[in-house]
C-alpha cells in the first residue's frame, strides 16, 4: 500500500470530523460507542501524523521524497473569478509539532475523559463536540490560508462554547460559556478586519494563501506596491485575535471562567491547545509581524503584562483550577512576549513543553476534583497520602511549570528569559519577577491541597485517568531533551551567557522557599500577610475590578443605554411616532373629511354649489 | 336694444335665485319649488339662444324639459307624501338619519 | 420552453385549489395535498438548480406565453443563477414549513388554502422575467399574509400583557407592504412608459436599454421609488417596523415563509429591477443605500438586544441581517452581489430554522417571553440542538452558509465601503451578543418545573422540516461553490454592465500565483503538491 | 322701445316673483308667486319667437304642475309655521353667499359673449315645431313617454295606501 | 327620413317589454307576481339576444345624429344588461319587502336599464339628458321604494334634491353649449370647438356639463349623496346605483369627452384629475371610519369613482380602454359584493358591520366571496380589480401625471385598510351567534359565476382586452 502524502494529511485532519459526524448521527444515544469513534480518530490522526513527522525525516537518495517539507495539499473551496479561497493541510515543522501536540495530549485527554466524565449523562455529546474541537484544531493547525484559520478559529470557539457549557443547567456554566464566546467574538472583530485589511493590501491577484503572501508580500512592499505605512495597523488588527484566543490582558476574562466546564477540557482547550492557537498563529504569520517592528513591541508588552498580571492573580486564588487559568494566562503571556521579540521558535518550544505540563496539571487537578468533589484548595490538604499517583503528576507538572532545572518548563522558559534579556531589559525583568511568582504560586497549592492535614478523604482515580498522567508526567521531564527548537530550525548559537539561567533559578528557589515558609511551614502566617496588605491584596482579589467594568459596559452601557436608546426610538418615534402616527392622521383625515356628511341636505346642496364655482371660476379664467 | 345677453343675465339671475332657495328653503316642496324655478332659468337661456341661432333646436329641447320637470315634481311630490305620511314631517333638517 | 418553473409555480397553486375543493373537515387530506404540491415544487426546484447551465448564463428554462400583446405583457418565466437559487430557498422554506405546520389545529383547510396561495405567489416573483407578472405575484405573495397572521397568529405579550396585538400586527403588515408595492408600482409603470420599448418583458427591456439607455434625470428620479418600494419588503431602515412586529405574531410556519423567503423579495425585486434596469440610476444612489444599510446592521442589531420576545428578537435580527444583504448589493462588486444572494439564501434557511423552532417552544410553553423560559434544553435536547445551531448560523460560524454569505460581502465591499463594511463586521458581534443571550435565555439554565409537560419532537417525521434546514445550511456552508458558481454566473454580468470599470479587475489567469484543482463534486481527500 | 319696456318689465317681474317663491313665509304665496313667475317667462317666451313652449309654459307648468304643487299642499294640510321658517345661520347664510357668487359667476361669463349669432328668432309656432319634433326629435320624443310612465307608475307605487 | 329600427331593436324591445312588465303586472293575480322577476330576467335575455345580433353585424350607425349605435356602446350595453340581471337576482330574498308592489320594481327596473342603454349610445345633448332622466328617475324612486322605512325614504328625497339640483345644472351647462354651437348634437359641438374660438360661456357649459355627470358618477364635490344613499337604499338598488349608474355616467362622459370636446382635452384633463385625486382621498379615506358595510361600499365607490376618471384623465384611446377594463372589473366585484351583502342583509337583519362579525363561520361561502370581492375592488391580483387599476394608473403614468398616480397608489393601501377591517370581522372576531346559514341556489350560481369573473378577469386579460380594443377603436 503507498500512503500518498496529501491523503495522511487530510487523514489527520479529516479524521476527527468524521468521528464528529459519526457520534452526532449514529452515537447520540450510545455511550461507548461515542468514545471510541472520538479516541479512535483522534488516534488515528496522532498515527498518521507521527507517521508524517517519520516520513519526512527519512532520508533518500535515489527518489525525491514526498514526504517533504513543506507539503500543502489543497482542495478549492471558492473559486470565483477574483476570489479563490481553498481548503487544506500545510505541513511544515511548526503545523507538525503542532499537530502531534494537539492530537498527542488530545488522545491522552480523551483517553482520561472516558473515566472521568464517565457518570455524565451527555456523554456522548461530550465526546462528540470534543472530536469537533479536534478537528477545528487541526483546521487551525493545517491552515494554507487565513480563511481556513479563521474558520478553525472560530469553530475551536465554537466549541469550547458548547464545551465549557457542557453543564448548562448550571447558570454559571452556561454564562461562563457565553462569555467566552463573546469576548473572543470582539476578539475577532479586529481579527476579521485585519484578515480583509491584509487581503486588501495587495493591488491585484489578492490572496489569503499563507506561503504564497509569504513570498510576495516583502517583493511587493520592496516595489514600493504596498505602502509599509499600513501594515501596523493591519498587524495589530490581526493581533486581536491572538488576544483573544490566547486570553492576552485585557481580553482575558473569559479563560478562568471557562474553568466552569469539565476539567478534561480545560486542560486540552482552555490550557494545552486552543489557547495557543493565538501563540502558534502568530508563529504560523510571523513573516507578516517580523515587517513591522511596532507591532512586535506592542506583542511584547501585552505578553509581559499579561504574564505579570495574570501571576499576580493566581497569587490570591483559592479554586484549583483557577489557579491553573492564572497561570496558563501568565504562561501564554510569555509565549506572546517570547513572538513580540522576534522568537518564534522560542514561543512554540514554550508552547509544546507547557502543553505538556499543564495538561499534566489540569489533568491531575481534574482527578483530585475526581476523588474529592472539591476543588477550593483551603478545603482540600493531605491528598498526597490518598492520592498518590495524582500528587506525584501534580508535583511534576508543578515543578515543570515553575521551571525547576531539569524539567521541559525550564528549558522553554528560560529560552524566552535569554531572548528578553537580550532585546528588552524591563521585559526581562518583569518576566523574571513572574517566573518568581510562578513559583511562589504553584508552590502555594502544593503545600496547601497535597500536603498537611487530610482535609476529607478522596479516593485515587482509575487508571484510565492515571495512565494519561503518567505519558503526560513523561513528557513534561523530557520535553526539553528532545530537540524542539531543533525541530523548529534552530541551529546552534547557544548562550554562552549563564546569568540567565542563574537568575531564573535563584528567583524560582526564593518562591519556592517563600511558599514553603508560608504556608508549609507556617513561618509567616498568611493571615498576617493579607492583613498587611489589605488593599493590594482586595484589588487582586477582585482581579483588579475587570469583570466588573466589563459587566458594566455590557450590561449598562451596551444594553440599557444603547440598546435602550434603540428600543426606545424604535418604540416611540419609528413606531409610535412616524407609523402610528401616520395612520392615526390616516384615520383622523377619514373621521374629518366626513364631517360634510352631516345628513341636512344643505350641506351637500352647498358642497355640490361649491365645486361649482370653482368649476366656473375656472371657465372664466380660462 | 335688448340683446341676447339681457336674457342670459336674466336666465342667470333667475338661476341663482333658484340655487338661493334650495339652499335656504327647508320644506321639501319648496325645494322643489326652486328647483323648478332653475329649470326654467335654463329654458329662458335656451329659448334666448334659440333665437339667437335661428333654429328651432333650443325650443325642442324646452318642450322636453317641461315634461321632464313635470315628471320630477310628480316624483318628488310622491316622496314628499311618503315623507309626511312617515316621517310626519316635510323639514328636511328633520329627515338627517343618514349621516356620517 | 421548459416546464419546469411551471412545475414549481402551479404545483402549490393547483394544490390551492385542490385543497379548496375538498371537505373542509379532511384534514389529514387538506395537509397531504400540501406535502404533495410543496414536495413537487422542491423537486422542480432541485432540478432546476441541477440543470442550470452556469457557463451559459442568462435566462434559462423560460417560459413565453404572449399574454396582454396590446401592453407587451408576456406571461415569462424563467430563471437565471440568481433566482434559482432563491427558488431553491423557497421551495425548501416552503416544505418545510408545510411540514411544520402540521401543529396547526384550527380551520386546517383555510389555513393551508392561503399557506400554498403565498406559496404561489413568492414562486411567480423568483420565476417572474415579466414586470407585470413579477408585480402581480409580488402582491399576490403580500395578501394571504393577513389572514394567516390575524387568523392563526398570535398576541405579542410582554409580562402577559398584550403588547402588540396580533390584528395591528397583520394589518400593518399588508398595509405596509402594499404601500411599499405601489411606490414600486409607479416606479415600474413610469419605467415602463418612459422605455418606449412598449414591452414588460424584463430581458427584452435589458437589451432595449443596452440599445438607448435611459436618460440620466429619469433614472435618478426612478431607482429611489423602486428601491423604496421593494426595499420595505426588505426591510429598510426605517421603515422596517413592521416586520419584526408581524414575525411576532405569525404563526410560525408563516414567520418562516416570512422571514425567510418573502423579505427576500424586496432584494431580489431591487436585483432584478432596480439594478438592472436602472445601472445609473443605482450607481448614483447606492452610497446612500449603504448608509442606510450600516443603520439596518447596527440599529437592527441593538434593539434586537433590547427584545425579550423570542419572535421579536429573532425579527429584527432579521431585520439586521438584511442590512447586509442591501450592503451587499449596495457595493456593487461581483463579490459582493454574490455575497447578498448567498445570504439571501443562507438567512433564509437560518431564520426559518429559528421561527420553526421558537413556534415548537411556543406551542409547548405558551410562551415567548424570555425571563419566563430557561432549561428547556433538558426537555427539548432536539430544539435545543436546533437552536444552538440556529444562534451559531447565525452569528456567522464557519460551516454555515451565512459565513460564507457574510464574507463574500465583506470581502467584495471592502474597497467601496470600508466604513460600511467595519459596521458590518461590528454587526456581526452584536448578532453574537443578542443570539447567546437568546439561547442561554431560552435552553440553559437549570431546568423548570412548569415546564415539566414539555414535549420534544419525537417522531423522524417531525423533525424532518428541521433536519432538512440544518443540512442545507450546513452543506452550503461547507460546499457553497456549487451555488455560488450559479450565482456568479449571473451577477457578474449584471455587475460588469452596471460598472464596467469592475471588469478591468478579474485578475488573468497567468497571474495567479497557484494553481488550483478544479472544483470537485466531494471534498474528497486529495490535492497537488505545493511549493516544495 | 316697446321691447326694451317689456323685456324689463317682465324681467323685473319674473326676479321679484322669484324672490318672493324663494323668501316668502307661507308657502301658498311661494306656488302663487311661482305661477306669476311662469307667466313672466311666458311672456318673455313669446317675446323670444317661442309661441308653442309659451302655451305649454302656461298650461303644463301653471295648470298642471303648480296645480298639483297646491293639491299635495292642501292634501298634507301642514301648518304654515312649520312649513317656511327662514333663519339665516350660518349654512343658509353661506348658500346665500354661494348663490350670489353662481349668480356673479354665470353673469361674468355670459358678459364675456364671444358668440355668434343672427338674432333672428325662428318662430316656435305648432306646426314649425311639431315638424322638427316629429321629425328630428322623434327618438327623445318616444323615450320621454317612458320617462313619464316611469314618474307615473312610481308615483303611484309609492304614494299609494297599502290595501291589507 | 327613416329611422333604420334593427339598430334600434335593443332599445325598443325594451321599451316594448316595459309595456309587457306594466300589463303582467296588472293583469297578474297577486300570487303569481313572484315570478315576475323571471319575466324581467327574460326581458334582459331577448335583449342580449338582440345586442348580440347587432355586434355580429357590427358596425357603426348614427341615428338621427344623436344615437349612436357603435361597437363601444354595445360594450357597455352588455354590461348593464349584465347588471340588472344580477341585480334582478338580488331582488329575490329581497322581495318580500315589496309585496304587492314587485311588478312596479321590476318596470322600474327596466326602465333603468332603459335609460342606462341610451346613455351608452348618446350622440346628443338632449339624449343624454333624457337618458340620465330615465335612469335617475327609476332610481329616486327604487330608493325610496321601501316606503315604510325611514332611512329608505330620506334616501329618496336626498337623492332626488340632488339629482334634481344636479339636472338644473347639467340643463344649464346644455344650454350654455346649445348657445355656443347652435346645436344639441355632439358633432355640432365639436365642430364648433374645432373651429374656434372658444368662449368661456363653451368653457362654462361644457364643465357644467360634466358637474351632472360628475353626479352621477359620485366624483367629488357632487357625491356628497351617496354614502346616505347607499345606506338608506335598498340593497339591489344600492347595488344598480353603484354598477349601473356609475357606468352609465362614465360612458356618457366618455362619450360626450371624446365625442363632443376631444381638442378640449387640455381642460377637460386636468379638470378631472383633479376631480379624481379629491374623489380618490375623499372615498377612501371616509370609508375608514364606517360601521355600516352599505354605507362602506358608498364611501369605496366614490373611491373607485376617482380611479375611474384617473382613467380618463388620461384623455387618450387608452385610456378609455382602460377605464372600460376597470368597469368590467368593478362590475364583477362590486355585483359579487353586492349580492353578497344583499343576502348577507337578509339573514343578519342588518347592515350594520357589527354584524358581520365572525361571518366566514357562519357562512363560509359568502365570507369568502366577500373576502375576494373586496380584494378586488382594493386591487390585489390576481383578481380583475387590480388589473383594471393597474392599466387605470399605466394610463396616467403615459399622461405624465405621476402626482395623480402617486395618490392613486397610497390609495390602494387605505382601501384596503378598510376592506380589510371589514375581512377582520368575519374572519377574525367572534360570531355573535352561531346559527349558519346558506344562499339559495340561484344566488349561489350567480354569485359563483362572478367570482370565477373575478377570478379570470385577474388572469386571464386578453380576451378582454381585445374586446375592448375592437370596442373603443374610433
Amino acid at each position: 500500500m503507498v500512503i500518498s502524502p496529501s491523503a495522511l494529511g487530510w487523514t489527520i485532519l479529516l479524521s476527527p470530523l468524521a468521528a464528529a459526524c459519526g457520534i452526532q448521527l449514529f452515537g447520540v444515544h450510545r455511550r461507548r460507542l461515542s468514545a471510541t469513534l472520538a479516541i479512535g480518530a483522534l488516534l488515528v490522526s496522532f498515527a498518521s501524523t507521527l507517521l508524517w513527522y517519520t516520513f519526512s525525516s527519512i532520508v533518500t537518495w535515489a527518489v525525491p521524497n514526498p514526504f517533504q517539507l513543506p507539503f500543502e495539499a489543497s482542495l478549492s473551496w471558492i473559486s470565483l473569478p477574483g476570489l479563490t479561497i481553498s481548503f487544506g493541510v500545510l505541513i511544515d515543522q511548526l503545523s507538525l509539532l503542532m499537530a502531534l501536540v494537539v492530537t498527542g495530549v488530545g488522545s491522552a485527554i480523551f483517553i482520561y475523559s472516558t473515566a472521568y466524565m464517565a457518570d455524565d449523562d451527555a456523554y456522548s455529546r461530550y465526546f462528540g463536540v470534543l472530536s469537533l474541537f479536534a478537528f477545528s484544531m487541526l483546521t487551525i493547525v493545517l491552515a494554507t490560508n487565513w480563511i481556513q484559520l479563521f474558520m478553525g478559529w472560530e469553530l475551536v470557539g465554537f466549541s469550547s462554547y458548547l464545551l465549557i457549557g457542557h453543564w448548562y443547567a448550571k447558570p454559571s456554566a452556561a454564562e461562563a460559556g457565553k462569555k467566552a464566546f463573546m469576548v473572543n467574538r470582539v476578539a475577532d472583530f479586529g481579527f476579521m478586519l485585519g484578515i480583509l485589511a491584509l487581503w486588501a493590501v495587495l493591488p491585484v491577484d489578492r490572496t489569503f494563501h499563507f506561503q504564497t503572501l509569504e513570498k510576495q508580500l516583502p517583493l511587493l512592499i520592496q516595489t514600493g506596491v504596498v505602502s509599509v505605512a499600513v501594515l501596523p495597523l493591519i498587524g495589530l488588527l490581526l493581533f486581536c485575535g491572538p488576544i483573544g484566543k490566547s486570553a492576552q490582558f485585557p481580553l482575558h476574562v473569559w479563560l478562568p471562567d471557562a474553568m466552569e466546564g469539565p476539567t478534561p477540557v480545560s486542560a486540552l482547550i482552555h490550557a494545552a491547545t486552543m489557547v495557543a492557537a493565538g501563540v502558534y498563529m502568530l508563529c504560523r504569520t510571523f513573516w507578516l509581524f517580523e515587517i513591522v517592528p511596532s507591532v512586535l513591541t506592542t506583542i511584547t508588552w501585552v505578553g509581559a503584562a499579561t504574564a505579570f498580571l495574570a501571576a499576580c492573580l493566581a497569587l490570591v486564588e483559592f479554586d484549583l483550577k483557577r489557579i491553573l487559568a492564572y497561570s496558563t494566562l501568565s504562561q501564554l503571556g510569555y509565549m506572546v512576549m517570547a513572538l513580540g521579540l522576534g522568537g518564534a521558535v522560542a514561543g512554540m518550544y514554550h508552547l509544546t513543553t507547557h502543553a505538556f505540563f499543564k495538561a499534566l496539571l489540569f489533568l491531575a487537578a481534574g482527578s483530585v476534583i475526581h476523588g474529592t468533589h472539591e476543588q477550593d484548595i483551603r478545603k482540600l490538604g493531605g491528598l498526597w497520602h490518598s492520592m498518590r499517583w495524582t500528587s506525584l503528576a501534580f508535583l511534576v507538572g508543578g515543578l515543570a511549570l515553575c521551571g525547576f532545572p531539569g524539567l521541559s518548563g525550564f528549558f522553554s522558559k528560560d529560552e524566552i528569559l535569554v531572548l528578553a534579556y537580550g532585546h528588552n531589559a524591563p521585559a526581562f525583568w518583569l518576566a523574571l519577577v513572574t517566573a518568581g511568582m510562578t513559583a511562589f504560586y504553584t508552590a502555594r497549592a502544593w503545600f496547601i491541597a497535597f500536603t498537611g492535614k487530610a482535609h476529607g478523604h478522596g479516593h485515587e482515580s482509575p487508571p484510565a485517568m492515571l495512565i494519561p498522567l503518567g505519558v503526560l508526567a513523561f513528557l513534561s521531564i523530557i520535553a526539553g531533551y528532545i530537540g524542539i527548537p531543533h525541530f523548529l530550525g534552530q541551529h546552534g548559537e547557544h548562550h554562552a551567557a549563564w546569568l540567565v539561567p542563574g537568575l531564573s533559578i535563584a528567583v524560582v528557589a526564593v518562591g519556592l522557599l517563600l511558599a514553603w515558609l508560608i504556608y508549609s511551614r507556617g513561618t509567616v502566617s498568611a493571615q498576617q500577610l493579607v492583613q498587611a496588605l489589605a488593599l493590594p491584596y482586595s484589588f487582586l482579589q477582585r482581579r483588579y475590578y475587570i469583570d466588573e467594568i466589563y459587566m458594566w459596559y455590557v450590561e449598562t452601557v451596551q444594553q440599557r443605554w444603547i440598546a435602550g436608546a434603540c428600543a426606545w426610538v424604535e418604540r416611540v418615534i419609528i413606531i409610535g411616532f412616524l407609523v402610528n402616527g401616520t395612520a392615526r392622521l390616516t384615520r383622523r383625515a377619514g373621521h374629518i373629511l366626513r364631517l360634510w356628511q352631516t345628513g341636512r341636505v344643505q350641506t351637500y346642496v352647498l358642497g355640490f354649489l361649491l365645486g361649482i364655482v370653482s368649476l366656473l371660476t375656472l371657465a372664466l379664467r380660462r | 336694444m335688448i340683446g341676447l345677453a339681457h336674457y342670459l343675465v336674466l336666465s342667470a339671475l333667475l338661476f341663482a335665485i333658484g340655487l338661493i332657495g334650495i339652499m335656504t328653503r327647508r320644506n321639501v316642496l319648496m325645494i322643489l319649488l326652486c328647483i323648478e324655478i332653475m329649470f326654467n332659468a335654463a329654458n329662458l337661456a335656451f329659448v334666448a339662444f334659440a333665437k339667437a341661432w335661428g333654429n328651432l333646436d333650443g325650443q325642442v329641447v324646452v318642450f322636453f324639459i317641461i315634461t321632464v320637470a313635470a315628471a320630477e315634481v310628480t316624483v318628488g311630490l310622491a316622496i314628499a307624501i311618503l315623507l309626511a305620511r312617515q316621517l310626519k314631517t316635510l323639514n328636511v333638517d328633520e329627515v338627517s338619519f343618514l349621516k356620517w | 420552453m421548459s416546464c419546469l418553473p411551471l412545475l414549481i409555480l402551479l404545483a402549490p397553486a393547483l394544490g390551492a385549489i385542490a385543497i379548496a375543493a375538498v371537505g373542509s373537515t379532511r384534514h389529514a387530506l387538506v395537509r397531504r395535498i400540501s406535502v404533495l404540491a410543496t414536495g413537487l415544487s422542491l423537486i422542480g426546484a432541485l432540478w432546476a438548480v441541477a440543470t442550470y447551465d452556469a457557463p451559459t448564463g442568462g435566462y434559462q428554462h423560460e417560459v413565453l406565453v404572449p399574454w396582454i400583446r396590446s401592453l407587451g405583457i408576456g406571461f415569462h418565466l424563467g430563471v437565471d443563477g440568481i433566482s434559482v437559487v432563491l427558488v431553491l430557498l423557497h421551495a425548501l422554506c416552503a416544505f418545510t414549513g408545510v411540514l411544520i405546520s402540521y401543529a396547526i389545529k384550527d380551520r386546517v383547510k383555510e389555513y393551508y388554502l392561503f399557506y400554498l396561495l403565498l406559496i404561489t405567489g413568492v414562486f411567480g416573483v423568483f420565476l417572474s422575467l415579466d414586470l407585470f407578472f413579477f408585480y402581480f405575484f409580488y402582491e399576490m405573495a403580500v395578501i394571504p399574509m393577513y389572514p394567516l397572521i390575524g387568523i392563526w397568529g398570535s398576541d405579542v405579550k410582554e409580562h402577559g400583557v398584550v403588547r402588540f396585538s396580533k390584528e395591528y400586527a397583520t394589518m400593518k403588515l399588508t398595509i405596509y407592504l402594499t404601500l411599499g408595492a405601489a411606490v414600486a408600482l409607479i416606479g415600474l409603470l413610469w419605467l415602463y412608459v418612459s422605455s418606449g420599448a412598449g414591452t414588460f418583458d424584463i430581458p427584452r427591456l435589458q437589451q432595449h436599454f443596452v440599445t438607448s439607455p435611459l436618460g440620466m434625470p429619469l433614472q435618478r428620479a426612478i431607482f429611489p421609488l423602486l428601491f423604496i418600494g421593494f426595499g420595505i419588503i426588505a426591510p429598510m431602515w426605517p421603515l422596517h417596523s413592521w416586520s419584526p412586529i408581524g414575525h411576532a405574531a405569525a404563526p410560525s410556519a408563516v414567520s418562516m415563509l416570512h422571514a425567510g423567503v418573502l423579505m427576500k423579495l424586496g432584494s431580489y425585486a431591487i436585483i432584478r429591477i432596480a439594478l438592472s434596469l436602472l445601472p445609473e440610476g443605482a450607481q448614483m444612489w447606492l452610497p446612500w443605500v449603504a448608509a442606510i444599510c450600516v443603520m439596518n446592521i447596527i440599529y437592527g442589531g441593538f434593539v434586537a438586544m433590547a427584545q425579550k420576545d423570542l419572535k421579536l428578537t429573532i425579527g429584527y435580527s432579521s431585520s439586521s441581517h438584511m442590512g447586509y444583504v442591501l450592503l451587499g448589493i449596495a457595493c456593487l462588486t461581483p463579490l459582493a452581489l454574490d455575497g447578498a444572494v448567498l445570504l439571501m439564501f443562507a438567512h433564509g434557511l437560518m431564520t426559518a430554522l429559528a421561527f420553526a423552532l421558537v413556534g415548537h417552544v411556543y406551542d409547548q410553553t405558551h410562551t415567548r417571553y424570555l425571563p419566563d423560559l430557561g432549561g428547556l434544553a433538558h426537555q427539548l435536547p432536539f430544539i435545543a440542538t436546533c437552536g444552538v445551531i440556529a444562534a451559531m448560523a447565525s452569528s456567522g460560524l464557519p460551516g454555515f452558509a451565512n459565513f460564507v454569505a457574510e464574507l463574500l460581502v465583506f470581502l467584495g465591499g471592502w474597497d467601496r465601503y470600508p466604513a460600511a463594511i467595519v459596521c458590518g463586521v461590528f454587526g456581526v458581534v452584536i448578532t453574537a451578543v443578542y443570539m447567546l443571550r437568546l439561547v442561554r435565555g431560552t435552553f440553559f439554565g437549570p431546568r423548570k418545573p412548569v415546564f415539566t409537560h414539555v414535549q420534544d419532537t419525537r417522531t423522524l417525521f417531525a423533525r424532518l422540516p428541521y433536519v432538512i434546514l440544518v443540512s442545507a445550511l450546513l452543506f452550503v456552508g461547507c460546499w457553497p461553490q456549487p451555488l455560488l458558481r450559479l450565482i456568479d454566473a449571473s451577477s457578474r454580468p449584471l455587475v460588469e454592465r452596471i460598472r464596467p470599470s469592475v471588469a478591468l479587475a478579474k485578475p488573468t489567469p497567468e497571474r495567479t500565483l497557484r494553481r488550483l484543482p478544479p472544483p470537485r463534486p466531494h471534498p474528497a481527500p486529495s490535492g497537488r503538491q505545493g511549493h516544495p | 322701445m316697446a321691447e326694451n319696456i317689456c323685456f324689463f318689465a317682465f324681467a323685473g317681474l319674473t326676479l321679484l316673483a322669484a324672490c318672493t317663491v324663494v323668501f316668502a313665509r307661507q308657502p301658498l304665496y311661494s306656488v302663487l308667486s311661482l305661477l306669476v313667475v311662469m307667466f313672466s317667462l311666458a311672456a318673455l317666451f313669446v317675446m323670444l319667437g317661442a309661441y308653442l313652449v309659451a302655451a305649454l309654459q302656461v298650461l303644463l307648468y301653471a295648470g298642471a304642475v303648480l296645480v298639483l304643487f297646491l293639491f299635495v299642499m292642501m292634501l298634507l294640510n301642514l301648518e304654515p309655521e312649520a312649513l317656511a321658517r327662514m333663519r339665516l345661520f350660518t349654512l343658509r347664510g353661506a348658500g346665500l353667499v354661494v348663490g350670489l357668487a353662481i349668480a356673479l359667476l354665470l353673469i361674468a361669463i355670459v358678459r364675456r359673449g364671444g358668440l355668434a349669432g343672427t338674432w333672428q328668432a325662428a318662430e316656435g309656432t305648432v306646426e314649425s315645431l311639431g315638424t322638427v319634433l316629429l321629425r328630428y326629435y322623434v327618438l327623445p320624443f318616444e323615450l320621454t313617454s317612458f320617462l313619464i310612465l316611469a314618474a307615473i307608475i312610481g308615483a303611484v307605487s309609492l304614494a299609494k295606501i297599502k290595501h291589507h | 327620413m327613416t329611422i333604420p329600427l334593427p339598430w334600434l331593436s335593443v332599445e325598443l324591445f325594451a321599451c316594448a317589454w316595459i309595456l309587457v312588465l306594466l300589463a303582467a303586472d296588472l293583469l297578474l293575480p297577486e300570487a303569481r307576481k313572484a315570478s315576475l322577476w323571471l319575466w324581467t330576467l327574460a326581458g334582459l335575455g331577448i335583449c342580449a339576444i338582440l345586442l348580440a345580433g347587432q355586434a355580429i353585424a357590427g358596425g357603426h350607425h348614427l341615428i338621427q345624429q344623436m344615437f349612436l349605435v357603435d361597437p363601444f356602446s354595445r360594450f357597455f350595453k352588455a354590461l348593464f344588461l349584465g347588471t340588472a340581471a344580477v341585480v334582478v337576482v338580488m331582488t329575490r330574498p329581497f322581495g318580500r319587502h315589496l309585496a304587492g308592489r314587485l311588478g312596479a320594481f321590476y318596470l322600474l327596473l327596466f326602465t333603468a336599464v332603459l335609460g342606462m342603454l341610451v346613455l351608452a349610445s348618446v350622440h346628443d345633448l338632449l339624449m343624454l339628458f333624457l337618458g340620465l332622466e330615465l335612469l335617475t328617475f327609476s332610481l329616486y324612486i327604487m330608493a325610496a321604494y321601501l316606503r315604510t322605512e325611514a332611512r329608505s325614504i330620506e334616501a329618496g328625497m336626498k337623492y332626488l334634491i340632488l339629482g334634481s339640483l344636479s339636472s338644473g345644472f347639467l340643463v344649464y351647462g346644455m344650454a350654455l353649449l346649445y348657445g355656443f354651437a347652435g346645436s344639441t348634437h355632439f358633432e355640432a359641438i365639436r365642430h364648433a370647438f374645432e373651429v374656434g374660438p372658444v368662449p368661456p360661456i363653451a368653457v362654462a357649459g361644457l364643465l357644467l356639463v360634466m358637474a351632472g355627470l360628475g353626479f352621477k358618477i359620485a366624483a367629488v364635490p357632487f357625491h356628497l349623496w351617496v354614502p346616505d344613499v347607499y345606506e338608506g337604499a335598498p340593497t339591489p338598488v344600492v347595488a344598480l346605483l353603484s354598477v349601473g349608474s356609475k357606468t352609465a355616467g362614465v360612458v356618457a362622459l366618455t362619450r360626450l369627452l371624446f365625442g363632443a370636446a376631444p381638442t378640449m382635452a387640455g381642460l377637460w384633463t386636468n379638470v378631472l384629475a383633479g376631480l379624481s385625486a379629491a374623489t380618490m382621498l375623499y372615498g377612501n379615506l371616509g370609508a375608514i371610519p364606517q360601521t355600516n358595510i352599505k354605507r362602506l361600499l358608498g364611501y369605496s365607490s366614490i373611491g373607485h369613482a376617482g380611479y375611474l376618471l384617473m382613467g380618463l384623465s388620461a384623455g387618450s384611446q387608452s385610456g378609455v380602454e382602460a377605464v372600460s377594463f376597470y368597469l368590467v372589473a368593478y362590475f364583477v366585484s362590486n355585483l359579487a359584493v353586492f349580492l353578497a351583502v344583499t343576502w348577507a342583509g337578509e339573514q343578519l337583519g342588518s347592515d350594520e358591520l357589527e354584524q358581520y362579525n365572525g361571518l366566514s363561520k357562519r357562512s363560509p361561502f359568502l365570507a369568502a366571496a366577500l373576502f375576494i370581492g373586496f380584494l378586488s375592488l382594493a386591487g390585489v391580483p390576481p383578481l380583475a380589480g387590480f388589473v383594471g387599476k393597474l392599466f387605470v394608473m399605466l394610463r396616467a403614468v403615459e399622461s405624465g401625471r405621476l402626482w395623480l398616480v402617486a395618490i392613486g397608489a397610497v390609495n390602494v393601501a387605505i382601501s384596503l385598510y378598510y376592506y380589510l377591517m371589514v375581512i377582520k370581522r368575519m374572519y377574525l372576531d367572534a360570531p355573535p351567534t352561531s346559527t349558519t346559514f346558506r344562499l339559495d341556489r340561484l344566488a349561489t350560481v350567480t354569485l359563483s359565476l362572478l367570482l370565477l369573473g373575478v377570478l379570470w378577469l385577474g388572469i386571464v386579460q386578453e380576451p378582454l382586452v381585445r374586446q375592448i380594443l375592437v370596442s373603443v377603436r374610433p
